[in-house]
């Protein structure tokens, strides 16, 4: 299986050559043999001694091609792919998603406590949308790109968690 | 003598209070919103109150149902923490008048702290010096240009309406300053159809350093040494320390009796602290007074030995401060990091949500003082300190590192928080050369030096993340998919071959 | 300069050990048997090898294997903690001719203070008094009935054959004495075919106090202050503290000193314990030296301020002790508590297994060391110390009080523990007034005043008791049945109506 | 329903006079009227504030008749019958059942390292039947009455967990 990790260029090529008990596995990591020693699992985590270093690890998202995970206090996001190389590949020829995507996100969840366009508004990348209120601070939502407001998915007074979508801005 | 206190208050400084409060054999009163019944303050009080919803004004800020609780419960004595009603003068006067006795100030004296004009005017009468400027708003561009030669230049031109950014200027000669001049009351006359114009000395390079303070009401006050809070985002602190690597004893005694004076002249009484500005000629300039307990106090706490919140009760109950200024002596260093729920990445913007699991740390010299506990909330409604981190060292060096690792075992699921921030700032060479300022995080681009830490934290996981996703991958979930979809908890122990 | 540390140890004395490693950056080894593969050490450590079996000679004191681990993960130095190899000399030896540095004593000066008669000799000429007797065996009763009336009745006749009480007896005069010599040597003929008698003065209300030694290669030797260790059972110490309620700074000079000297006549090296009876007259008595760091020794760091496991490595790194003397002062008061699996009214029988819960206690002042976490196992392989609760105050109340709060915020499920006697320990008239003894317990017939405490715990717990039972049979039951029967954990939140 | 609690002498009776809300119950305790709202309850355990005090209490061992439990932290039996007092009075007459009691049970797990008696042997109450080590300590096991000895149910260098029986004692 090949793994590609957030942030880190090159994928990487993964394996268990054999186990070797109920819980020890032979692992093989970019061609290096290592041993893994299995001492807790469950479906929220796994703990193992991998070479002679303890490691615990968290699970805290997956599919069936993307897990996050927290690795001794570390947050990692893993993509997996029988044939990774290719998908790496075609991703980087790509150009930035941010102004083909329709849906403009909260990135932090808060009360609705001013709209500062309607629909039809016509805006900029930067132009404030709306401003919310958590923890006793003002915070404002910013278009992501250049646009025509075509729906907006909030009230005033309302509530928004992270990743709502705020609006839609074609 | 105080029997039973009510804290106006909840989160980590509600539990602070209690902790204090069963040494003593006090009790405890807490109130709670609908978001808190299963806050830990809730459960660790004598009795508990509810007090409304979740939306402070209608909670922790509603002064008559706080007050019926205080009357029902028979608490003799109310602590107002920090933030909410600790420095509403109003509750003061409530309390006062129904002889309830408030941790903190007198009504009067936290007015006068409040109202700044005034008390940069008490504080001149006093000779505390202030930051230079205009006493008061000034008639024209040339009193104003008369002032900005008597401070030097450079100089700030501020409308007093406005704010944030907005009707301030920097200005650094007579030619700049009366140009802007004309744009300040400009701006401000369309914006609010009056000018109103103060000048002061622009600072650089500043250094946030405060004196804790106590005095009695027999008229007996010392200062517990300095706190050093340069470490800031947006004017709020983020990592204190006690002593500050700039402040050695002949400035101790020197500007502590500078803080001392400034308490005598509002007449303050119980705890509070006086924050000076630094600037890097070694100048102190007196900013204000909080009329509180410090969210910061642990440092002082750690380097002195004593209990605050004691101390707090101590002076309510008319006692006498039971030590002379010159039996203080600092011990060691301590070092504070405020741990909140926040985005550094996104402008620092809270993070809230369930926290499904905490690890707190702790140690040899390492304190914590926190609401978390695994499987509780952070919620919305309240501000984003989750955790104060202190760790004490015989010497800075010592508390450094023992802070930094104390980051490193401090986990908690489900939100951002400064943590990593922290670790990246206290590995800084700046800050182990003990160079602050308020401007750290600009000056020194750290943000982007985070940034590199995270990568280099991953790179150093890489392998175990790898090996991690493929014993789930192809041995987990061949084994146990059933338990995994109905999401049930469970644990497998599994038999060593 | 010391790299990595290999600690032959478990619990919580190889996590105190890491804990320091990791604040100066030195890489840790841990070792565990078959019991320990989930035990904190393991996980915290830089590298964890297993070593073999559960039972301890096959794993925590296999010096071969230990030292293969030693030697093939490139460890420089060896910590041994306390218990297992810690005073072994040969295990010292071993280190010593493979050149690692053992983080203890040489070899030759920890088999001085193994062996008690030689050790009393060298004391004798080193002018450090022991406990008054016979300096060897004596030859008849005519000899016993002399040095008995030398040192002054009562005395103690034993003989070196037997123990637990068998082969000794009390007398308090010339009559008794040659009665019980008849019979003592006559059980010992009878039992073992030989006897051989000491004579030694009975001490009455004795109190256990020992002085920290640190002596470094340099020949520089320092005490830092005195422990109480009075409370015991069975001779093993319960309850600790620092300073002593009967040690003034005089008798710590004068003690100390003779502490220090005592450590120089078995040219003793790095840190070490000199115990002392003291009797009600004031008089002191050294008993031997613990040649390695104590159980106790976090309320020494806690009154000095020192990392004492810093010093160790300090000290093998060939450095000289950076202070003196008259550097160090008593800083408050520190109290310890050990928290052992065990069932005081099984006169203090083991109590093993599982433990699903624990609440770890933590605030001002409170240190807590320990391996327990939620879901750990104690194991019935080693000993019964699960945890050390420290406290530290700015006097002996605070401390007295802020340890009594955190045993009360101390929950651990599963195992008996000697939480509940250290409540009625510390809540006793006698231990506030410092009146200890190392008979304490029987003394004061503190076991029937825990039972009176446990039941009025459960007085004033009845009302929720039965609360709890209601709302369990009538509503739980009918609600949640399936859930229960499959015993999977869940968690409701209940709506609030 | 009436309840007893190990150590107190008088029974208690209590019931729910009424809910209050749907986590809200308004609770008769020996005629004292009490308000009770559940913060948080699972099998393992309930959370909740009795008029304004709070009180976490865990659920050990039940059966039908029996409860242990811990309340903040204090371990409390409670026995529990619709008609508790008719027990307790029978049960206060009987004579203590130590002498009746066939099984010597061992009050801690250890590791059996020796035996001192044999199948048929008399012992008195107070007699050694064996000893056993735990956390390197030896603890001997005493006879709970006068008697023969019918059965050994251990072996030398066996294992013996917490209430195993140790022998049958006639």
């Amino acid at each position: 299986m090949d793994y590609k990790i957030a942030d880190i260029k090159d994928p990487f090529n993964a394996e268990i050559v054999k186990q070797l008990g109920n819980s020890e596995y032979l692992v093989k990591i970019n061609d290096n043999e290592r041993n893994l020693k299995i001492l807790n699992m469950s479906a929220r985590g796994i703990e193992f001694i991998l070479d002679q270093k303890y490691h615990k690890v968290k699970y805290l998202d997956n599919t069936t091609s993307q897990m996050k995970i927290v690795v001794d206090g570390v947050p990692i996001t893993l993509n997996m792919h029988n044939n990774l190389n290719e998908i790496v590949f075609k991703n980087s020829g790509e150009s930035g998603v941010g102004n083909s995507q329709l849906n403009l996100y909260s990135q932090i969840p808060g009360k609705v406590v001013k709209i500062s366009i309607s629909e039809g508004s016509e805006v900029k990348n930067g132009d404030v949308i709306c401003v919310l209120e958590s923890m006793k601070m003002q915070v404002s939502i910013k278009s992501h790109k250049d646009g025509v407001v075509k729906k907006i998915k909030i009230k005033d007074g309302g509530t928004v968690a992270k990743n709502d979508v705020i609006a839609e801005i074609e | 003598m105080i029997e039973k206190v009510l804290i106006a208050n909840r989160g980590e400084i509600a539990l602070r209070v209690i902790k204090t409060c069963k040494t003593l054999g006090i009790k405890t009163v807490a109130v709670y919103s609908d978001e808190d019944y299963n806050s830990l303050h809730v459960k660790q009080a004598t009795e508990s109150y509810h007090i409304g919803e979740a939306a402070p004004a209608k909670s922790y800020l509603n002064q008559e149902k706080i007050l019926d609780v205080i009357l029902s419960s028979g608490a003799d004595a109310v602590h107002p923490g920090y933030g909410f009603l600790s420095e509403n003068s109003d509750f003061v006067n409530l309390c006062e008048k129904n002889k309830i006795n408030f941790l903190g100030p007198s009504g009067a004296s936290m007015e006068l702290c409040g109202d700044k004009m005034k008390c940069k005017d008490v504080m001149a009468k006093a000779k505390v010096p202030t930051v230079p400027g205009s006493p008061d708003l000034v008639k024209d561009a040339d009193e104003a240009l008369s002032i900005a030669n008597d401070i030097g230049y450079p100089v700030l031109l501020k409308s007093v309406y406005g704010g944030g950014g907005r009707g301030i200027r920097l200005v650094h000669n007579d030619k700049e300053l009366r140009e802007a001049y004309e744009t300040v009351t400009g701006e401000s006359m369309a914006a609010f159809g009056k000018s109103a114009i103060l000048v002061e000395k622009f600072l650089e390079k500043i250094r946030h350093i405060e004196f804790q303070l106590a005095r009695d009401t027999h008229g007996n006050a010392v200062h517990i040494f300095e706190r050093e809070c340069s470490i800031q985002r947006r004017n709020q602190k983020l990592i204190e320390m006690s002593p500050s690597p700039v402040v050695d004893q002949k400035i101790r005694d020197e500007i502590g009796q500078l803080a001392v004076k400034a308490a005598v002249a509002v007449d303050y009484t119980n705890l509070g602290t006086a924050e000076f500005l630094r600037v890097d000629d070694g100048s102190f300039y007196f900013i204000e007074i909080n009329a509180r307990l410090q969210v910061e106090h642990p440092v002082t706490e750690l380097v002195s030995g004593l209990d605050l919140v004691k101390l707090q009760i101590d002076i309510a109950n008319g006692e006498e401060i039971p030590f002379k200024q010159k039996d203080l002596k600092v011990n060691g260093c301590a070092i504070e990091g405020r741990i909140n729920a926040e985005d550094t990445f996104l402008d620092f913007a809270p993070s809230t949500g369930p926290v499904p699991d905490v690890i707190i740390p702790s140690g040899p010299g390492v304190r914590c003082d926190t609401y978390l506990y695994s499987g509780c909330t952070v919620s919305p409604f309240y501000d984003s300190l989750m955790a104060k981190l202190n760790a004490w060292g015989q010497n800075f060096e010592e508390a450094r590192v023992r802070l930094l690792n104390a980051l490193n075992d401090f986990y908690i699921e489900g939100v951002e928080t400064s943590i990593p921030l922290y670790k990246t700032i206290l590995k800084s060479k700046e800050f182990m050369e003990g160079n602050l300022s308020t401007d750290f995080l600009q000056r020194y681009n750290i943000i982007e030096r985070l940034k590199e830490d995270i990568k280099n934290d991953t790179i150093q996981k890489q392998d175990a993340a790898i090996a991690a996703a493929v014993i789930h991958s192809v041995r987990y979930n061949s084994r146990v998919k059933s338990s995994q979809e109905t999401n049930m908890y469970w644990k497998s122990k599994l038999d060593r071959s």
